[in-house]
This record gives C-alpha cells, structure tokens and sequence, in this order.
C-alpha cells in the first residue's frame, strides 16, 4: 500500500513544513499563532477519528481538553509540568472510555447533542468541585516558556495528522468507516462496532487532553467556563467541515483556513472583522459546498468520476 | 418544605417551561423537517428581544404588540434566508448530502453576523426596560404582568401550534418530510411550501419568544447562544421531529430548573438538567417519547 | 452443521416465530418459504444475531450462537444479505468488498481463497468496482449484497431474496452462480426467495413457514404436493 | 518637534462573546480619554514633546488566550508604545505572563481577586481596591454601622462571586452575624424563585446578593414580586452600570453596590470625568469599570509625563511615584494600590453616594425603603 | 453519468404500457423522470397535450400522475395508516381519504392488521403491500409501477395483477415495469424493451413476448 500523496503526505509535509518555517519569521507574534493553529489541527484530527470516520459527531470535545487542562492543575506542584499534561491525556481517554459505554449507544443527531450536554455537565462538574475546594479560579505561575509550548503543540498536530493517517489504514480504520455508512451491516459483517467505537472515542480523547493542558499553561491561567468553553467544541467541527473530508487533509486544512483568515480579518479590520468572517463563511458554503479538499480536488480534477472515500 | 407546595414555585416553573417549550418549537420545525443546523436559532430571539425594547423604548409599544411585530419580521427573514439561500441548498442532490453540515457553517455564518451588526448598531451594552410591570396577584402567587403574559401566550401558543400539525394534514406532511424527501416528493407533497412553512413559523416563534423574554431578562448582542442550546436540548430529549414530545421536555426543564433547585442547590441546576438528560438519552436514545423500532 | 432449536421470537403482541426447530446439513442448500410476513426475515435476524430471540436457541456446530453480538456471529462463519438492501452507499463497490474482506470470519479455508478481484468477476460486478454502491440499481446493490457477504468467507450464507427483481435469465444465472458457490467454495446455503423455481431447482430441503409457524419441511418435490403448503402459500384452493 | 509619530497605545477587549456586554463602559473611558489628552495637543512625553495618541484596539472574543495572542502581537508586530489593560480578571492573569517575558509596563484595570497579590510585580499593577478580603472587612463593618443581626448570602458561581464569599463568612461569624440562608448558584441560572422563597421564609436583615449584572436582575424582578423586606440588600455588580438603574428606577431605591467612586464629592477631576463622560456618550459611566479604566489612564498619563516612553524609566516611575486620580490619591505597593479604601455605593434617590467608609462617605447609608 | 438516451415512448390512456429490460437497463430511471424526480438531460415530457417537463412531482401527483416506486420508499417512523393517508395528501385526492382507505384496506386485509404498526417494522413483501396501497390511495389518472411485485409471495402477485387488470378497466392508465416480465408483456397492450438507455423494441406486448430474441434474453427460454 503507497502513501497517497493529498490524502497522507499533503497534510503531514504541511504540519511539518509550517511547524519548522513559523519560528524562522521570529517573534513572538508567529509562535503563538502557530501555537494556535497546531492546537487546532490536533484538536481537529483527533475529532476525525471518531467523528469522521466513525460519523459519530461530537460537539463535545472540548470536554477532553477540558478535563486534561484541568487535571495538569489539580497535579500543578505535585508532579513535574509535563508529567501533568500526560496524566490530563490519560484522565482523557480513561473519562472516554467509562461513558462511551452508554453514551456510543446513542446515534445520529441525539449524539450529537448528547455531547453536547455531556461537555457542559462535566464544566459544571469541575466549577462544583473547585468551589467545594474553595479555588475558584487557579493561577499557575512560572509555566514553561512559548518556544517549549510551540514545539510541543507542533508536535501533537503532526502525532494527531499521522495517527488520522495510520488509523485509516488499520483494520479499525475500515470498520469505523463501515459504521459510518452503515452501522448494522458493519456488524453483520463482521465488524466489532461497539469495541471499535469505544477504541476511538477514548484515542480521540488522548490528544485533546494534552492540547488542554497546553491551553493551560499558555494562559497561565484556569477557570472551568474557559477551560470547557463550548465554543471550543464548534470550531473544531466548523474546521473540518471548511476542510471537507474525512481524512487526515481535512483538519490541516480546515484548520490552516480559518486560522490564517480569521488571523487577517480581526488584524486589519478589527472593527467588522466577524461580519466579514460570517459572509466569507456563508460565501465559503455557497462557491465550496466541498470543503477546501473540494476545492482542491477540483482544481487539481484528478478523475471526473465521483472518487469514493479511498480506503488504501 | 412547604416552599415545594407553593403556588409561586409551580407557576414560575410553567413560566419557564413554556418558554423553552415554545423556542424549542420552533428550533423543531427547522432542524427537524430540513436537518438545519440552525445555531443562529438563539440570535432570533434577541432580535425580538431588541424589537421589544425598541418598540417600547422609541414609541412605548407595549411588547404584547411588539411581540407580533417581532414575530413578524423574524419571519420575514426566515423567508428571506429560505428563498435566498437554503432553497437551493436543499434541492441539489449533492447538497442535500452536506446540507447538515453546511447548513452548520451558514447558520454560524448567519449568527456571526447578526450578533455583531447589532454590536455594531446598537453596541454590545446591554439593555433592560421595564413594561407590564405592575403586580397582579392571584391567591397568595404575586407575578409581574410580563410574566403572565409569558406564560399565556407561550403555552397558548405552543399548545395550539402542536395540535394544529397533529391534526392538520400540514403536520403530517412535515413529519412525512422529516424522514424521507424523496418518498414526500412521490406522495405529492409540495415540499417547497412546506418547508417555506417551517422556516417562516420557526424563525417567527423565536422572534416572537424573544420579544417575551426580553420584558423579563437583559437583552444584549450576545444574549441568543443560550436559548440555541436549550432549544437543541429540548427538541432532542423530546424526540427529534415530535412536536408535542418537545413541548413536554421543555415543561421537564422547567420542573428541574424550579423543584430540582428548591429540592437540592441551585449551585447543581445545570448538573441536573445535563444529569437528566444524559440520563433520558441513554435510557431512551431517541428521546421521551419516540416509539422505538426494534430492529 | 446448523442446528436451530425451539425459536421463538414476538414484537409485542406479533408472533413472528413460533417453536420453529430445524437442522441444515453441512453443504447443504436449505431453502425457506412462506407467505408475505410468515417470519422468515426474522428467522435470519436472529441466526445472524441482529435480534434476540424470545426463546430457543441457535447452534453452529458445536458452537451455541444464540446470544452472540453479530460481529461473533460473522466471525463464527455466518454471513447473511438483507432483504432490505443495506449496502456502504457513499463507499465504491469495491470498498464495500474490502471492508468485508478484512473482517469476516477470519478462518478463511483453502477452498475459499478468492481474492477481491476474483470475487468481482465471480459475482459479474467487475465493471461496477468503482461505482458509488448508492448509485447501483436495488438489483445491482442486491448482488452486492451477495458480494460482500461472501467476502466475508462464511462457512454458511443466508440469502434473503436476492432474486427478486431479476428477469428469468438473470435468474438462471444467479442460480448458476449458488450452486457453483457451494461446489467450489464449500458453503452452505440458506435462501429465502419467493421466485418459486428457482427455490424449487436449486434447494436440497425446503421449510415453509406460515404466521410464524413451520408448517413443511421436505424435498422440493413434497413441499410442491403438499396441500398446505398449497392453501397457505400458492393460493391453490 | 511637531509633526512626530503618534504615540501608539494597544489593548485587547471582548468585544464578542461572554464579556461583550461589559466592555463599552471600558472601552468608552479609553476614548474619551484618548479624545481629551489630542484636544490638548497629545500625551505629554517625559516633558519634552507631546504626542497624538492613536489606540490600536483588537478583539479578544472573550478568550483570555486571544488576549495572549493580542498583547504579543501588539508588542511584538505592531510595535506599540504603550498598553492599556484588557476587561476582566481571567485576561489580565492571562496576560500578566506576556507583559513579564517582554519586560513592558502595564497598568491593570478591571481585575480583582486576592491571586493577583500573587504576581510578581513590576510589570503590572492593579488599582481597584475592591479586592474580596478587603471587601469582607468593609462589608461587616458597615453591616454593624446598619444595625444587622441576620443576614441571607445568595452567591454566583463565578470566581468573584466565590471569592468574596469565601472571606466573608468568617468575617460575618467573628462580627457575630449570623447567616440565615446560604446558598450559592450557576451564572446561568433562569429562575431564582425557590432561593428567593427560602430567604422569605427566613427574614433576614440583610440580604447580599453576590450577584453579576445578568443575574442581578433576576433578582430584583423576584425579589420584587416576591415583596422581599430585608432592610439592607446588596447587590454586588450591576448597580453601578446606568442602564441597571434606568431599569429600576425607583425599586433600585436603597440598593447597596460595590464601588468606591462617586461624583458627588469634592474630587473636581472627578466631576469633571463624570461631566465629559455624560456629555460624551449620553449616560453615566459605569461607577465601577469606567472608572477602573479611567484611573488606569490617568496614571499612566502621569508616569509618562514623568519617564517618556523608556519601558525602565517608566516602570520605576509607577511602581515609586503618587498619582493623583478621580478616585483620589493612588500609589501602589507591588502590584496593589496601597491607598484608596474599599467602599460600597448606596442608591438614594437615583443618585449614588458613597455610604462607606464613612471618612470617604457622600451621603449616610439608609433602610431600604420598600419595592414600589 | 448519462443513463438515458434518447427514449420515446407512448401511454394510451385506460390501458397497461410494459416497460421491460434487463438489470440496470434503465427503467426505474426512465419511470422517476416521469414522475418528476430528475430532470431530463434534453427532451420533453408530455402529457393531456400539456408539456409538463418542468413541473416538479408534487404538481404531477396533483394532475393524478402517482408513482410506485421501486424499493417501497415508505415513512419508516410512522405508522402504516399515517403511510396511507399521506398518499392522498395532495389537495384534490385528500377528501376522499376515508373511502380510499377503506378500499386498500380491503385489497390488502393484513395493512388493516397493522395499521397501527410502524411501517420500518413491517416485513419486505408487507411494505410493498403499502407502497401500492399509498400510490392508490391518490386514485391517480397515470400509475407509475416500478417492480410492483417485488418481493411478494406467489399468491399475492397473482392479486396485485388482477388489481392492475382492474384499475385499466375503471379507466386507469398505466405504465408498468416488471421483472416478471412474461407476465408483464401478457397483461400490456403496447411494450417497449429498453436496454442501456435505449429502447430497443416496441410493440403489442403478446408480439414482443412471441419474439425469439425476447425470449432468450429475458424468459429464459
Ligand atoms: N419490530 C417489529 N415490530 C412489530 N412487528 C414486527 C417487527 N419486525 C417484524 N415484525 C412483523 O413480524 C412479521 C414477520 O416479519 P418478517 O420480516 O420475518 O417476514 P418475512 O417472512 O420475511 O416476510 P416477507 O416475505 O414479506 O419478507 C411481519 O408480520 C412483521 O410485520
Ligand atoms: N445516481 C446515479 N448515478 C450514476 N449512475 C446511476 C445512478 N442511478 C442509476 N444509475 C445507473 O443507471 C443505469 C440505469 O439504472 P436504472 O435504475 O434506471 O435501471 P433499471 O432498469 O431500473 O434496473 P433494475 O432492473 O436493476 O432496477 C444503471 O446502470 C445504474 O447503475
Ligand atoms: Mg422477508
Ligand atoms: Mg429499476
């Protein structure tokens, strides 16, 4: 099996290439729009693994970075920083695991919602345990410097592009895409559904809860209303729909979008920058129902026939 | 406690049931007959909300009135965004393959714009004014007119709305509409009328819910995300599509927000909501009262 | 080889199975008929494990699958089609076949070593490999269904009126096709189908069931005399 | 010389999103003042030159890591001379790290918690002295001054909310008040009638609402049709923004709030602010954000008057000198001011008077007459 | 993907067309046009004179144009009446919803049975039994039957047939395609053969049954 160049190679040469060119334009200014950004893509690509392949949409993801932030603060002093954000991924994927059982019975749109309301009840959760704690919002002070975050976050990106990449070539790959398109017929095949949904929902758990902690120590700063912020969740699914597929391009695309535009738009127009955002996403939907992959499919209009989703 | 058996406690519960249940409404009629993500729903009721104030504030229109209006140019954009948009949107056949996700991204698109053009217009401070404020007392309940008003008409309204589409040969056509576009085609169902139908009644309902609600809380540019989520809340705890399913979950709500905080903390409303309907959804995981298939 | 025993299966008040016991031999091509909504699709169901049912149970050699979730079932070596088709719409025909290859029952037998290319030709599909399965006429999306199913490499296929919808030739073809699958292949084979020659030539055994009771079993021959199966199903007073 | 660059002055607020509603009272006070200092002929720099202000303003979304983003680039991309603060305590925390790593003075606004102590000063002060445990102190004081027995706390989850709550129960016991309700709730909570029906039912003196502006006026709408007696209500936020008084009106009569500034004292700078701001913008500054901002403007003016624009100068200048502010004299120690005095604000007559402490008072704290 | 190409074909009213052809021929396509569910590439679509090409389906089933169409297409989540009734949904058909239902009703005893079943759940043949019960329910002037057999046992397609013969002789007309197709060209005044988008004979259906390459290529013969 060759590596398909835009499904595979695109988006891996992209995260890599931007992750060692962004620190070249040296300042500040671009590290933390990079950090942003690579933030994204790894949030972005580990919602794919469930919700793109397996058609499970989450609107709740930020639940996972949610909970990763907030356990690199309950541990902040007790162990080692970094030990901290991979006790929050872990608690990510553990949390994953223990309510997917029930909650990966549920299909379609009440998933979709039941995300949803899982994401918020987690948030209130945590603000009733820090105000029984009496800590009502936390400082963390002496967190590591920008460059460190920078590196890390570019890391998690690529690690979240190529486990997209990996995933889709694995057994578990093709049987969340047979769920997706059909969930009983994947069973009757042969594909264990429950067991695969369970294994992706906890992976794309993993990442966010790293990319929480990071969102932490950038700010310094932790208070559950920001931590489990819904809006976290939405443009996570606005990336990958403006991406357009349900591969590993999708995301870094997706992502690299609406960074860049939205990065342009509040720097030169910050008077009306999110009424121009609006029509440009309007806009975006009526001149590229696809997606940006569209967009580029069609550019590139590789075949006339329709492709398939392309499982090699 | 006796707190749990007043009047004061039950009434303010149905206040805000109807509420929801009426935003819900028509949150329903949209992503339930056209699988629109409508998360602009929310911003609907704050134009009506700032069409109450207006109204009032520029030219002392009671909001009784206000709400009519509000209804009606809410409306009015639903047509406008139906025609200019989504007619298209959900005719093409590959569209219609995306149109969930698409309408997702116009819809945030819409809210984006319509939450800053009034930033813009009006600047995002918030307002509040004061109308049928004066007290009327019912036994040992005292409630503001405002909020007897609420309630009135969003229960009236949801109430006769959901019998009207159960008994009318309309709701039958939208829940045939809901499930599959082809099949209503075949019947003969004028699917462009009906889903002009649901766009302008769904956008008026919000319009005309915020006018409500805008007598009764501070209305700003940024007030709608709540309202989007709580409708989306209630339409699927209710049943996606069901009417009257929606109407009941909203109450539920309600009943939680009011009993479930005087019998707890408030400090644990929304555990409770979210707990609750976490909880009816891996129970039932289509909603209250959805009849399950078996198969 | 599979031993059904005392199944019982009701939707509320519905009995869609009564009591209804058989055997299929290994090799064997078993057929099923009975009337519109007799229970024969749900007989399949709960083979396959896509329902539970309300008692009884469902052997496969030595193996009990009544219980088993249907991916066990799959990999137990039982592949079944649906009557109401269920194919990967936005995947190509060829993806649909991948998806079952790389699941399935996993123990593939040396007789039942086709590869993905081969079992396109076999079944005809080779043109349409990449088509969008949702864009296949019902009776193209049938075959599919067959496909995939066999991709699965089954010791067992139970086949729920995949002829419908075929003229006489493409009939005769596809009969063709069941019987060279059970010699090349090795596969025994449950069908349901209400194109009466067809079940009648190909089956060993033919079961007839009735609102949920079995009410024949025998030769293709003795099923055709039988005056119940007559009144139930043909309409011959 | 004439004709130099404009002094370039950036800052970040929410203008979408959770906090947009509190940020014109904010955002309205830098104009104006931006609009006074150029009518002067610019910002006095170290004595030697006046230069045109020109503020540079993004959006932060109500994200304190956009805020992060923002001082960044406005330090580093676009170069900017100086900053003004952001809206809210999580953005000013947020930043506090930028501002640190790039060695550039700022002076805080609109933050209060007892955390920010914690930071390491020399980059960023905090003039607000309505900070929770200096709140507490103040608050029981005057509480005694009323003659209160009893008191019901209601508390919003927020931070602010939690931490004054926090330091006031143990002031309230060590002062032998008694608490007859406690109860705290969710920011968006829809209905407050059954804590409200609890606090009825229990009749305290008091009652101190620890409430922000959204839920404040669900408390005053139940709290009204409810018929509620207590002779001292607080309201914690809220009050002190014109458009909540304008909604009340005469319910809002003896309503105490937090703040420690009124136009109604002897402070000319502050009555001329009051005037500008009132003549500008058509309603009344907020008594608590507009005039954080405000005070924030002031002494940076006035440090940049004495140090120029050089980042050391500067910063040994504000963390040394006295200003001279609206809300009176301001100096600071590490990150705090070390000399307003904590108050509260009553609303008499649709007038707001300081009412504690009394040395600072602009009228005498009085019975909450009844809802009308 | 160009599926048809260049078909005519004619229905005269009160009587039964056969549109045959092997799999993927392009007979359920050719039937959806009509019916007004895809557009025509080029070409016109006639009917009472009038050109109707544009009209969309919902205005043809009201001028009594009703399709039956091939892989039932029932509303999974409502019941088997609801099915029913919405058949006659468009406004010239809906007041005489309660004799119609009686009527298919009576044709189909077991839909009575169930009426209150939710159609998802209703066996194979049973949701066929429904979709023509649906497309009668309109009591159109053209039925479009798209594989009205399929998945039917033997004895109910021996009904389903005689109900086709009935409807012509109370007026109906109708245009049927059928993978029975001896049984097809039997029962139709005119057939047409359509193979790869094309229509490849045409003629009284009894002739075309008579014909040799018909034979051998769809009866098997
Ligand atoms: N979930 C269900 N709820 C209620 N009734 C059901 C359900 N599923 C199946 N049935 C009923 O059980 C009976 C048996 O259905 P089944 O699909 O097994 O019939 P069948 O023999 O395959 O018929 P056909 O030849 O029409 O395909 C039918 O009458 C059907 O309506
Ligand atoms: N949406 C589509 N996209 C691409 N090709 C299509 C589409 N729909 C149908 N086709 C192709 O058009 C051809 C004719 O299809 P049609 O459904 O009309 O055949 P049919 O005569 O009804 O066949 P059957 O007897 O199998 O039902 C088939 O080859 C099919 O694959
Ligand atoms: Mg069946
Ligand atoms: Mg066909």
């Amino acid at each position: 099996m060759s590596l398909n160049f835009s499904r595979d190679a695109l988006p891996l040469l992209l995260v890599a290439v931007g992750a060692l060119c962004l620190p070249l334009l040296g300042n500040d200014y671009y590290l933390g729009v990079g950090f942003t950004l690579f933030g994204w893509v790894a949030l972005a690509q580990s919602w794919t693994l469930v919700s793109g392949l397996a058609g499970y949409i989450s609107l709740g993801h930020v639940v996972f970075a949610g909970i990763g932030g907030y356990l690199l603060v309950l541990t902040w002093g007790a162990v080692p920083i970094w030990l901290g954000a991979i006790v929050g991924a872990v608690g990510a994927g553990l949390f994953a695991l223990l309510v997917g059982l029930p909650v990966m019975r549920v299909r379609g749109p009440y998933f979709v919602i039941l995300t949803f309301g899982l994401a918020e009840f987690a948030k209130y959760v945590v603000i009733n345990i820090e105000s029984v704690l009496g800590k009502f919002s936390r400082l963390l002070l002496g967190g590591p410097a920008l460059q460190d975050l920078y590196w890390v976050m570019a890391a998690l990106a690529l690690v979240g592009t190529f486990s997209v990449v990996v995933v889709r070539r694995l057994r578990l790959g093709a049987g969340l895409i047979a769920i997706r398109e059909d969930e009983t017929a994947a069973g009757t095949l042969g594909v264990p559904t429950m067991r695969f949904k369970l294994i992706a929902f906890a992976l794309s758990a993993l990442l966010p809860g790293l990319v929480g902690a990071m969102f932490v120590l950038r700010t310094g700063y932790f208070e559950p209303l920001q931590a489990f912020d819904p809006i976290i969740s939405f443009t996570i699914v606005t990336m990958a729909i403006i991406g357009g597929s349900e591969d590993a391009r999708g995301p870094v695309l997706g992502a690299i979008f609406l960074v860049l535009l939205s990065e342009l738009l509040w720097s030169n127009f910050p008077q009306v920058y999110m009424v121009i955002l609006g029509v440009l996403l309007i806009g975006f939907v009526l001149f590229a129902p696809n997606g940006v992959s569209g967009l580029l499919d069609r550019l590139a209009s590789r075949s006339l026939q329709r492709p398939g989703v392309g499982l090699v | 406690m006796d707190i749990l058996l007043s009047g004061q406690l039950l009434i303010a519960a149905l206040i805000i049931g109807s509420i929801y249940g009426l935003v819900a409404l028509g949150l329903n009629l949209i992503y339930g007959t056209m699988r629109l993500l409508n998360i602009a729903y929310g911003d609907l009721v704050m134009i009506g909300g700032y069409v109450g104030y207006w109204l009032f504030t520029l030219a002392a229109i009671s909001p009784i009135i206000a709400m009519l209006v509000a209804g009606v140019l809410t409306g009015l954009l639903g047509a406008a965004l139906y025609f200019g948009l989504f007619r298209r949107q959900l005719s093409g056949r590959q569209s219609i393959e995306r149109i969930e996700a698409n309408s997702l991204l116009i819809f945030f698109g819409i809210s984006i714009i319509i939450q800053n053009v009034t930033a813009l217009a009006f600047s995002a401070t918030p307002r509040t004014y004061n109308a049928l404020d004066s007290l009327v007392q019912i036994g040992e309940i005292s409630i503001t007119q405002s909020r007897m008003a609420a309630l009135l008409v969003c229960l009236g309204l949801s109430i006769f709305i959901v019998f009207f589409l159960r008994l009318s040969p309309l709701g039958l056509s939208i829940r045939a509409l809901i499930q599959n576009r082809t099949a209503s085609q075949i019947v003969g169902i004028d699917v462009n009328r009906v889903q002009l139908f649901a766009f302008v009644t769904g956008f008026a309902l919000a319009g005309l819910a915020g006018a409500l609600i805008g007598v009764t809380e501070q209305i700003s540019p940024f007030m709608g995300f709540p309202f989007t989520i709580v409708a989306f809340v209630v339409i699927i705890l209710g049943g996606l599509g069901n009417l009257a399913g929606g109407l009941l979950a909203g109450m539920l709500l309600g009943i939680i927000e009011t009993y479930g905080v005087a019998l707890t903390s408030a400090n644990l409303r929304s555990i409770l909501i979210y707990g609750v309907f976490i909880l009816v959804l891996v129970l039932r995981p289509e909603g209250l009262l959805q009849k399950r298939r078996m198969t | 080889m599979l031993k059904v025993n005392r199944i019982s299966k009701s939707f509320g008040g519905i009995r869609a199975l009564s009591n209804i016991s058989f055997k299929v031999p290994e090799r064997a091509i078993f057929g099923i008929m009975g009337a519109n909504g007799a229970g024969k699709t749900t007989l399949f169901a709960v083979i396959a494990g896509n329902q539970l049912p309300t008692s009884g149970e469902v052997w496969l050699n030595e193996r009990r699958l009544t219980g088993l979730a249907p991916h066990h079932v799959a990999s137990a070596g039982v592949a079944r089609t649906f009557q109401i088709v269920r194919p990967f719409r936005g995947l190509t025909v060829q993806e649909n076949i991948r998806i079952a290859f790389s699941f399935g029952s996993g123990n593939r037998s040396e007789a039942n070593q086709l590869s993905e290319t081969d079992l396109l030709s076999f079944m005809g599909m080779e043109r349409f490999a990449n088509y969008l399965a949702g864009d296949l006429t019902l009776s193209q999306q049938k075959r599919l269904e067959m496909a995939r199913a066999l991709a699965t490499a089954p010791q067992m296929l139970l086949l729920d009126e995949v002829m419908a919808g075929l003229t006489a030739t493409e009939v005769q073809d596809l009969i063709e096709m069941i019987r060279k699958m059970r010699a090349e292949l090795g596969i025994t084979v449950m069908i349901i189908e209400h194109v009466m020659g067809a079940l009648m030539t190909l089956s060993d055994q033919i079961m007839v069931l009735d609102h949920g009771q079995k009410i024949a079993e025998g030769t293709p021959s003795s099923i055709a005399q039988n005056p119940d199966v007559q009144s139930a199903y043909l309409g011959v007073a | 010389p004439s004709g130099a660059a404009d002094v370039k002055i950036g800052y970040s607020i929410a203008k979408t999103g959770l906090f947009a509603p509190a940020a014109p009272s904010q955002i309205n006070a830098y104009n104006l003042w931006a609009e006074q200092v150029n009518a002067r002929g610019g910002l006095n720099i170290g004595g030697k030159e006046k230069r045109k202000i020109k503020l540079v303003q993004y959006d932060d979304q109500s994200s304190p890591g956009n805020a992060v983003r923002i001082y960044e680039k406005l330090i580093t991309q676009d170069k900017v001379d100086l900053l003004l603060s952001p809206w809210g305590t999580p953005h000013h925390f947020a930043i506090a790290s930028v501002v640190e790593r790039h060695k550039f003075p700022m002076i805080g606004s609109t933050a209060s918690s007892v955390q920010l102590r914690s930071m390491k000063p020399g980059n960023i002060w905090f003039t607000t002295a309505a900070i929770p445990d200096k709140l507490a102190a103040a608050m029981v004081g005057l509480l005694k001054n009323a003659g209160v027995k009893t008191v019901a706390i209601l508390t919003n989850q927020l931070p602010f909310g939690q931490e004054n709550k926090k330091f006031l129960m143990p002031a309230l016991k060590a002062a032998d008040i008694k608490v007859v309700v406690d109860s705290d709730y969710p920011p968006n909570i829809k209905d407050m009638t059954a804590i409200l029906a609890k606090v009825k039912a229990a009749r305290p003196d008091a009652i101190l609402a620890l409430a922000y502006p959204g839920d404040s006026i669900l408390y005053m709408n139940k709290a009204r049709e409810l018929g509620l007696k207590a002779k001292f209500q607080y309201v914690m936020v809220g009050p002190a923004i014109g458009f909540w008084r304008g909604m009340f009106k005469n319910a809002a009569s003896g309503i105490v709030t937090l703040g420690h500034w009124s136009p109604h004292g002897e402070n000319a700078r502050a009555q001329a602010f009051y005037a500008a701001y009132l003549e500008k913008f058509k309603e009344e500054p907020d008594y608590l954000d507009s005039v954080e901002a405000w005070v924030s403007t002031e002494i940076l003016e006035q440090a940049v008057a004495k140090a120029g624009l050089d980042k050391d100068k500067l910063r040994k200048v504000i963390s040394t000198s006295n200003f001279d502010t609206i809300i009176g004299r301001v100096q600071f120690d590490g990150v705090q001011n070390a000399v307003t005095p904590t108050g509260f604000l009553q609303i008499q007559d649709g007038n707001i008077h300081i009412v504690w402490p009394k040395s600072r008072a602009t009228a005498k704290w009085q019975a909450k007459p009844g809802w009308k | 993907m160009q599926v048809l190409h260049g078909v005519d074909l004619t229905v005269q009213p009160s009587s039964i067309t056969a549109l045959v052809g092997g799999n993927g021929a392009g007979k359920t396509t050719t039937m959806r046009m009509l019916a007004g569910l895809l557009l025509p590439k080029s070409g016109t679509v006639m009917y009472q004179g009038k050109d109707i090409t544009t009209w969309d389906a919902a205005k043809r089933v009201a001028t009594g144009i009703a399709l039956v169409p091939e892989g039932r297409l029932v509303f999974p989540d409502l019941s088997v009446e609801q099915n029913l009734r919405l058949g006659a949904i468009s406004p010239s058909a809906r007041p005489h919803t309660a004799n119609r239902l009686e009527q298919v009703y009576s044709q189909f005893p077991r839909l009575r049975e169930r009426r209150r079943q939710i159609a998802g759940t209703l066996s194979g043949g049973e949701q066929q039994m429904l979709a023509l019960g649906r497309g009668l329910m309109s009591r159109p002037k053209i039925l479009l039957l798209d594989e009205p057999s399929l998945g039917l046992a033997p004895m109910m397609v021996d009904q389903i047939f005689e109900t086709i013969s009935g409807l012509t002789s109370n007026g109906m007309t109708i245009l049927l395609s059928e993978q029975n197709i001896g049984r097809a060209l039997k029962m139709a005044s005119q057939a047409y053969v359509i193979e790869n988008g094309r229509i490849s004979l045409d003629g009284e259906g009894w002739k075309l049954a008579a014909k040799p390459e018909v034979q051998r290529a769809y009866l098997g013969l």
